[in-house]
C-alpha cells in the first residue's frame, strides 16, 4: 500500500501539468489563427461605435483575454479565467458561455463512449479466450480472420455503414438524433427507452471499431500467459481446471489495462465522426461545428475538455491496473 | 572384472523395490512435419525410497523424461510408445484426464527449475496452497497451510512471511524453497525434483540441496533428481542414470559410476569436471558440440561423433545394454576398453 | 573427425552465399496465397493512382437528368447526387489519398524512429525531454487535434497532409522504437561493439537498426492505412478546403447531400468506403510476407 | 598493468522520490593485477564482483577512488580519449546469446572492429581478412564454416569462442570474463576455461575471470591469485593455492563448503559446513562485519568493529576477520 499513495499524487500532477499544457497550446493556436480574431473584433467593435471599455469587456468576455495587452498578461489572464472555470463565451450561440454548452455536451459524449469501452472490452476479451483457446481449429482461425478484419476498419466508415445500411436500406433503427424527436426529455420509462433504442447503432460503432483490437490483444495475452511456466506447474500440481482458468483469466486480462489508455483517446477521439453522423450534441460534435463556424472559444474549449476527459480517463484506467495488480501494489 | 551381455527385462531384478518402472519410452516431437525423437526405447527402474538421478546435458532428453514421468508431454510433442508405471498409481501412460490430474501434485509431484516461476505472480502463497489443498479435495485445507508453515519453519524460512507473500517479494533461494514446499505438503510417493538449484547462488544451492536431503531421508521418499551437474547428482544421488541424445547409455550406484564410469561420454563428462583437489591440468574438455534434437542419428551409436574410441561398428548398429558382472552397474558401448575401468 | 557428424545437417558449414533479398521475397510470397493477393490488391491501387486520373478530365462534367443511376456501361459503379460517374471519382481521387498517406507514413517513420532510437540509446535527459513530448502526443487524441490545428494550417495539398499526419502520428512509434532499443542495449552486443571502440553512429545504424527495421517496414505499412483513415476523416468532416476530388470529399459530399436518406445511392455511399477496406485488407495481408522476408530467424525455418 | 585503488561505487535510487537510498555496490576495493597474470574474483551474485570488472573494462564509471593503468591515472586522461584507453581491457559477458548481434553475419561482427584496428595500425583490406581467419584459429573454431554464419547457427559453446576472437581483435591486454561459463553446457565448460588459460600463456594477456564457481576459479587462476569479495569488500586475497587449501575467512569456507563433493573421488573436508541463511541484498546493517548475521563464528565484537583488511602473518596474504583460522572445509581426495 505504500507505494500507491505517491503513485496516486505523482499521477494527478502530471495529470494537471498535462491540462495545462493542453491549455497553453489552445491559447497560443488562437493567437496564430490567420487574422487574429480576438484582436479584429476589439477592432470591429470599436469601429462600429461601441465605447472602448465596453468593447474591451466584451472581447474579454468572449476570449478570456484582451487582445491588446503584452502576451504575457493575456496568457495570464487566460489561465486565470481557466482555473474560474471559464471558458469564454460562444460566437455561433451567442452570449452562452462555453462552459455551459459543454456541461450539456459532456454527457452525450462520456455515456456513448463509456457504453462502447465496456461492450468492445467485454466482447473483446471473450473473443480473445475463445481464439486463443480454439486457435489451431478452424472456429478459431474464423473469429481471428473477423476480428482482423473488423480492426482494419476505421470508425468512421463503420459508423456511415452502420448508419446507412441499417437505417436507410434496411430501416431496423432510428437514425438522426438520440432520442424519438416528439417526446419530452424527463426521467420517464419510455425517454430513457427511446434513448437507449436510439444509442444502439452509435455505441456499436465504437464498440465495433475496437473490439478487434482487444481481441486480438486479449488473445495473443493468453497464448502468451499459456506458455508461462507457472500454468504448466498449475497442470502438473492437478489443479482443477477451474482454478486454472482463474489464473489464465486474470493473468491475461491485467495486460489489457495498459491498452486501455490508448484505447480511450481513440475512442474521445473518433467521437467527432460518430456525433456527426448520429446527430448527436456532445463534444465532437461542439468541436466540428465550432471550426467550421469560426467559433473559436467554443472550439478551444471543446478540445480542452476532450483532452482533459481522455487524461482523467487515463489516471482512472491506472489506478484500476494498479489496484489489481500486486506486484505495483505490494512491494 | 568382465562384463555380460543382458536383457532388459533380466535387468530389474526386484520388483518390491522398485517404485517406477518405465519400459521402451520413445517420445517424439514434431518439427516441420519430422517426427524427431527427443527419447528413443528408454528403459528405466526408479527404486522405492531412493534417490534416483538423471544427468545429462541439453538436447539429452532430460527434461521430456521428467515430463513423461507425469504424462505431461504436450503438442508438438507425444509419447509415441512405451509405458510410465508406478506401483501405488498404475500405468500413467493409460490414464485419462481426470485420474492423471489426481496423481498429479498428489502422489507424483514435481519441484520445477529454480529459473522458473511455479507461482502466479497475482496470488498470495498461501492461497495457492489452498487452491492445491481444494484441487485435491483435502479434508481440512487450513491443515495443509499447517503442514507448509511446518516445512518453511523447517528450511528455516518465516512462514507467516512467506505465506502472505507474493512471488515477487522472494528472493531466488526462498522461491526455490517454496516450491518444495509445493512439492511436499501433500505428502507424495514419489517426488521429481527438475534441475532443482540450477540458477541459484552457491550458497543458496548447497542449502537447498541439504533441505532435499534430510526429508527425503527421513520420509524415504522415493525421489527422481534430474540435472546437468555432476557435482549435484554426487551430492545427492543413490543412483545415477546417464541419458545422451535421448538413450540411457549408462546406469549405476552413484559412487561406483564416479569412481569407475565405463561409458566413453560418462569418463569424459567426469573428467572435464575442474575440482578443488588434485591437478587442475589434469581435467580434460570434452570435444564437439551437444547433441541437436534434429541430428541425432537413428542408426548406430549415438555418441559416436564425439568418441575418442569410434569403430566401424559404431556407425551402424546401436549399441546394447552390458551389465558389469555381479554389480548393479550397465553401460551401452561397443568399444572392448569400457569393461575395463 | 569429420565435420560431418559434428555439425547437425541443418548446420553443417557452408561457404554458400545467403540467398539474395529478392529470392527471399518471392519465397516468402509465394508460400501462403493470401499474401499474393495482397500485394496484387496494392498494386492495383498504385497503378490507379499513377495512371488513372490521365483517363478522365480535369472537371468530371454533371449530367443533372442523371441523378443515382445504377451501373451502366457508361457509368459501372452509377451516378452521384449531381449525375458525376462514381467510378471516375473513384479512380480521379485516388491519386491524392494514396500520396498522402505514403507521404505521410514517411514522414511518421522516419521523425518516429529517430525520436525513438535517440531516446532509447543516449537515455538521460534527451530520453526524458523526448519521452514527455512523446506522452503529450499520445495523450491528446488525434483527430481533434488535427481539427485544431485545421484552422491555422491549411493542409489540403499531399505534402503539406502528409507533413502535419507525420509530425501528429509519430508517438507511438516512437515509444515502441524506444522501448526496442532498450531491450537491444540490454543485450551484450551494444555493450561489447562501445568497449571495442565502434562510434555511435556504427552502433545505431549498423547495430540497432538492422534489428528493428522490420518492425519499421511493417510500421510504414500500417501508418499508411493510418494516414488514409486522419485524410479521409479530415475530409469528410469538412474541415479542410477541397482542393481536388479525393474518397474523403465524396463521403463529405455525399453525406452533406443527404444520399443517407436514399437506398438508391448504395453504391455511390460504398464505393468509397470498399476502397479504403480493400487497401488496408492489401497491406495486412502484405504484412504477414514481409514480416518473414525481414526478419532473418523467420527465413530459416 | 592495472592497479584499482580504494574504488567505491554507490547507486543511487530505488524507493521512489521520498525513500531515496543509496545502495553501495563497492566499498574501496583496492587490486594490482600484473601482465599476464590471472585472478579470479568469487563471490555470491550481488557481492559487487560484476561490477568491479565492469568498472575496470570502462563500462561503468565510479564514485571514488582511482583506476590506473600501466601508472596512468583513468582522472588524467581526457573524456575523449577514454574509449581508446580502455581497448586494452575486452569484457566476456555471461551470455554468449545476447552478446552477438542475431541481425549480422559473424564475418561482419569480427570485421568491424578489425577495419578500426586496421586503421589504426596503417594495414589494408587483405589484413583485415586475413587477420578474422587467424583469430578464429585461435579460439578453435574454422574460419570457413562460421564467416558466414549468422550467431543462430552456433552452439553456445560457439558462440562464446566466437565472443572471445571478437575480444581479441583489438589486441587487448587483459581479458575480463564475467560469468563467462555459467550459460553454457557442462561438457563444454572446460573448453572455454581452458582456452582462457592458453590465450594467458600464448599471447601473454591477463585474466580477470568473475565466478561463483570456485572451482572453476581455481581451474583459470591456477598459478594466480583469488579475491574474495562480500558485500562490496574484499574479505580475503592470496595465492590461488593457498586459499583452496588454507582459507581462513569464514565466508570463504562457506563458498568452499558450498562446493559438492564427487563422492566416490572425494569425501568432504572435516569442517565443512553449510550455512543456511541466503545473503539478503536489502541487508542495511553497515556496523561491524558485514558477515557477521551469517557467520557462525562471529562473536561480540563483531557486532561493534569493523574489521580491516590486514596482511596474515605478515605475508602476502590479506585477510578482513578478526579470527583468522585455517578450517579444512575442501573435500578430500580418496583412494
Amino acid at each position: 500500500m505504500k507505494s500507491l499513495i505517491p503513485r496516486l499524487i505523482r499521477r494527478l500532477f502530471g495529470g494537471i501539468i498535462m491540462i495545462l499544457a493542453v491549455a497553453s497550446f489552445t491559447f497560443f493556436l488562437i493567437h496564430l489563427i490567420p487574422g487574429n480574431p480576438a484582436l479584429s473584433k476589439l477592432t470591429s467593435l470599436e469601429m462600429s461605435g461601441v465605447q472602448p471599455r465596453q468593447a474591451e469587456l466584451e472581447v474579454s468576455a468572449i476570449y478570456g483575454f484582451l487582445p491588446h495587452q503584452p502576451l504575457y498578461i493575456q496568457y495570464l489572464q487566460y489561465i486565470w479565467q481557466l482555473l474560474h472555470l471559464n471558458l469564454g463565451k460562444s460566437i455561433m450561440y451567442a452570449g452562452i458561455s462555453v462552459s455551459h454548452l459543454l456541461l450539456l455536451a459532456l454527457p452525450w459524449t462520456v455515456f456513448t463512449v463509456t457504453a462502447g469501452i465496456i461492450v468492445s472490452f467485454v466482447v473483446g476479451i471473450l473473443a480473445g479466450v475463445l481464439i486463443a483457446v480454439y486457435r489451431d481449429r478452424w472456429f478459431g482461425n474464423g473469429i481471428t480472420l473477423f476480428s482482423t478484419f473488423l480492426h482494419g476498419i476505421p470508425q468512421l466508415i463503420m459508423a456511415l455503414l452502420l448508419a446507412y445500411l441499417l437505417t436507410t436500406i434496411w430501416p431496423i433503427f432510428p437514425y438522426g438524433s438520440p432520442y424519438k424527436a416528439s417526446m419530452t426529455p424527463g426521467f420517464t420509462l419510455p425517454f430513457i427507452g427511446s434513448l437507449i433504442f436510439h444509442a444502439i447503432l452509435p455505441v456499436a460503432a465504437y464498440a465495433i471499431s475496437s473490439y478487434g483490437g482487444w481481441a486480438l490483444t486479449m488473445k495473443s495475452s493468453v497464448v502468451s500467459v499459456l506458455g508461462d511456466d507457472f500454468i504448466l506447474a498449475s497442470e502438473l500440481r492437478g489443479l482443477k481446471p477451474r482454478i486454472r482458468i482463474g489464473y489464465i483469466a486474470r493473468n491475461a486480462i491485467l495486460p489489457l489495462f495498459t491498452t486501455l489508455t490508448l484505447s480511450i483517446g481513440f475512442m474521445f477521439g473518433g467521437s467527432v465522426f460518430i456525433e456527426q453522423i448520429f446527430d448527436y450534441r456532445g463534444l465532437g460534435y461542439m468541436l466540428i461545428t465550432a471550426t467550421t463556424n469560426l467559433d473559436y472559444p467554443l472550439m478551444a474549449g471543446a478540445f480542452l475538455i476532450i483532452t482533459t476527459a481522455v487524461i482523467v480517463a487515463n489516471i482512472l484506467a491506472d489506478f484500476l491496473y494498479t489496484a489489481i495488480d500486486p506486484r505495483i501494489r505490494v512491494q | 572384472m568382465g562384463s555380460v551381455a543382458v536383457e532388459p527385462a533380466q535387468a530389474s531384478a526386484l520388483d518390491r523395490d522398485v517404485a517406477c518402472r518405465v519400459r521402451g519410452l520413445t517420445v517424439t516431437y514434431k518439427v516441420d512435419n519430422r517426427e524427431l525423437s527427443a527419447l528413443r526405447d528408454v528403459d528405466l527402474d526408479i527404486r522405492q525410497g531412493q534417490i534416483t538421478a538423471v544427468i545429462g546435458e541439453s538436447g539429452s532428453g532430460k527434461s521430456t523424461l521428467a515430463l513423461a514421468l507425469m504424462n505431461a508431454v504436450s503438442k508438438p510433442g507425444r509419447i509415441a510408445a512405451g509405458k510410465v508405471t508406478y506401483r501405488d498409481l498404475g500405468e500413467v501412460t493409460a490414464m485419462d484426464s481426470e485420474r492423471l490430474r489426481r496423481a498429479r501434485g498428489r502422489s507424483l509431484s514435481m519441484v520445477f527449475q529454480a529459473s522458473q516461476n511455479s507461482l502466479n505472480p497475482l496470488t498470495r502463497v498461501g492461497a495457492q496452497l489452498l487452491d492445491l489443498a481444494r484441487s485435491h479435495d483435502m479434508r481440512d485445507p487450513r491443515a495443509v497451510l499447517r503442514e507448509a508453515a511446518a516445512l518453511a519453519e523447517r528450511m528455516s524460512l518465516d512462514a507467516d512471511r512467506v505465506l502472505t507473500s507474493y512471488q515477487h517479494q522472494l528472493s531466488g533461494g526462498m522461491r526455490q524453497r517454496v516450491g518444495i514446499i509445493f512439492g511436499l505438503v501433500l505428502k507424495p510417493q514419489v517426488l521429481l525434483l527438475d534441475e532443482p538449484t540450477t540458477a541459484l547462488d552457491v550458497l543458496s544451492q548447497s542449502s537447498v540441496l541439504e533441505i532435499v536431503r534430510s526429508i527425503q531421508r527421513e520420509r524415504q521418499l522415493t525421489t527422481v533428481l534430474i540435472t546437468h551437474d555432476m557435482g549435484v547428482v554426487a551430492e545427492l544421488a543413490d543412483r545415477v542414470v546417464v541419458l545422451y541424445a535421448g538413450r540411457v547409455v549408462e546406469e549405476a550406484p552413484t559412487t561406483e559410476l564416479i569412481r569407475h564410469p565405463r561409458h566413453p561420454y560418462t569418463r569424459a563428462l567426469i573428467q572435464a569436471i575442474p575440482r578443488l583437489t588434485g591437478d587442475p591440468s589434469l581435467a580434460r574438455p570434452l570435444e564437439g558440440q551437444p547433441p541437436s534434437l534434429a541430428a541425432i542419428p537413428t542408426t548406430g551409436c549415438v555418441f559416436r561423433g564425439r568418441c575418442p574410441h569410434r569403430m566401424e561398428v559404431c556407425e551402424t548398429s546401436t549399441p546394447g545394454i552390458s551389465q558389469v558382472s555381479d554389480t548393479d552397474h550397465r553401460y551401452a558401448c561397443h568399444w572392448e576398453g569400457a569393461a575395463n575401468d | 573427425m569429420s565435420a560431418a557428424v559434428i555439425f547437425p545437417p541443418d548446420q553443417a558449414p557452408t561457404t554458400a552465399r545467403n540467398p539474395s533479398l529478392a529470392t527471399i521475397a518471392w519465397r516468402a510470397l509465394t508460400r501462403k496465397s493470401g499474401r499474393i493477393i495482397g500485394v496484387l490488391i496494392l498494386l492495383f491501387f498504385i497503378s490507379m493512382a499513377i495512371f488513372g486520373p490521365m483517363l478522365y478530365p480535369k472537371q468530371l462534367p454533371i449530367n443533372g437528368a442523371n441523378l443515382y443511376a445504377p451501373p451502366s456501361w457508361a457509368h459501372p459503379l452509377g451516378t452521384d447526387f449531381e449525375g458525376t460517374g462514381v467510378l471516375a471519382e473513384i479512380v480521379t481521387g485516388s491519386r491524392y489519398v494514396l500520396s498522402a498517406a505514403a507521404l505521410a507514413a514517411l514522414f511518421t517513420i522516419a521523425v518516429g524512429t529517430f525520436m525513438g532510437i535517440v531516446s532509447g540509446y543516449f537515455l538521460g535527459l534527451t530520453d526524458n525531454i523526448i519521452m514527455r513530448i512523446t506522452d503529450f502526443i499520445l495523450t491528446i487524441p488525434g483527430f481533434p487535434l488535427l481539427i485544431v490545428l485545421s484552422t491555422i494550417w491549411s493542409f489540403g495539398s499531399p505534402i503539406a497532409m502528409g507533413v502535419v499526419l507525420g509530425l501528429t502520428g509519430w508517438g507511438g512509434l516512437a515509444r515502441a522504437v524506444r522501448s526496442q532499443t532498450l531491450s537491444l542495449r540490454e543485450r551484450g552486443f551494444i555493450e561489447a561493439a562501445r568497449g571495442l571502440g565502434l562510434s555511435n553512429g556504427h552502433i545505431i545504424g549498423r547495430e540497432i537498426l538492422p534489428n528493428i527495421a522490420p518492425y519499421i517496414a511493417m510500421n510504414l505499412l500500417l501508418s499508411v492505412t493510418g494516414a488514409i483513415y486522419a485524410e479521409v476523416g479530415l475530409f469528410f468532416l469538412g474541415v479542410i478546403p477541397f482542393q481536388a476530388n479525393n474518397w474523403g470529399v465524396m463521403l463529405n459530399l455525399a453525406f452533406g447531400n443527404g444520399a443517407m436518406y436514399t437506398p438508391q445511392s448504395l453504391l455511390y455511399m460504398i464505393s468509397p468506403m470498399a476502397c479504403i477496406m480493400l487497401v488496408t485488407f492489401g497491406i495486412v495481408l502484405t504484412l504477414d510476407a514481409l514480416d518473414e522476408i525481414l526478419n532473418p530467424r523467420l527465413r530459416e525455418g | 598493468m592495472i592497479e584499482v585503488r580504494a574504488i567505491e561505487k554507490v547507486y543511487r535510487g530505488g524507493g521512489g522520490l521520498l525513500s531515496q537510498r543509496a545502495v553501495k555496490a563497492l566499498r574501496g576495493v583496492s587490486l594490482t593485477l600484473k601482465d599476464g597474470e590471472a585472478i579470479s574474483l568469487i563471490g555470491e551474485s550481488g557481492c559487487g564482483k560484476t561490477t568491479l570488472g565492469r568498472i575496470i573494462a570502462g563500462l561503468e564509471t565510479y564514485s571514488q577512488g582511482e583506476l590506473v593503468f600501466d601508472g596512468t591515472p583513468l582522472s588524467q586522461v581526457p573524456p575523449g580519449d577514454r574509449p581508446q584507453w580502455f581497448h586494452r581491457v575486452q569484457l566476456v559477458q555471461q551470455d554468449p546469446y545476447g552478446a552477438l548481434n542475431p541481425a549480422r553475419t559473424l564475418g561482419n561482427a569480427l570485421v568491424d572492429p578489425l577495419k578500426l584496428q586496421a586503421k589504426h595500425l596503417g594495414k589494408d583490406a587483405t589484413w583485415t581478412r586475413e587477420r578474422a581467419r587467424e583469430l578464429l584459429n585461435l579460439v578453435g573454431l574454422d574460419p570457413e564454416a562460421t564467416l558466414y554464419k549468422y550467431p543462430h547457427n552456433l552452439s553456445g559453446g560457439q558462440r562464446q569462442r566466437f565472443v572471445v576472437a571478437r575480444a581479441l581483435t583489438v589486441d587487448p591486454k587483459v581479458l575480463v570474463a564475467d560469468e563467462a561459463v555459467s550459460m553454457i553446457d557442462v561438457s563444454l565448460r572446460l573448453g572455454i576455461l581452458s582456452l582462457l588459460s592458453d590465450l594467458r600463456v600464448r599471447l601473454g594477456i591477463s585474466v580477470i575471470f568473475i565466478t561463483h564457481d570456485v572451482a572453476a576459479a581455481r581451474y583459470v587462476a591456477r598459478d594466480g591469485v583469488i579475491c574474495v569479495i562480500y558485500r562490496g569488500e574484499i574479505v580475503e586475497y592470496g595465492r590461488t593455492d593457498d586459499i583452496i587449501r588454507s582459507p581462513v575467512h569464514p565466508y570463504t569456507q562457506a563458498l568452499l563448503s558450498a562446493m559438492p563433493v564427487l563422492r566416490g573421488l572425494e569425501k568432504p573436508g572435516p569442517d565443512r559446513f553449510i550455512p543456511s541463511q541466503d545473503l539478503d541484498t536489502q541487508a542495511q546493517d553497515e556496523a561491524g562485519c558485514l558477515f557477521r548475521s551469517r557467520c557462525r563464528f562471529a562473536t561480540e565484537r563483531c557486532g561493534r568493529e569493523h574489521p580491516n583488511l590486514v596482511a596474515l602473518d605478515g605475508g602476502e596474504r590479506l585477510h578482513a576477520c578478526f579470527y583468522p583460522q585455517a578450517r579444512d572445509v575442501v573435500p578430500v581426495p580418496v583412494g
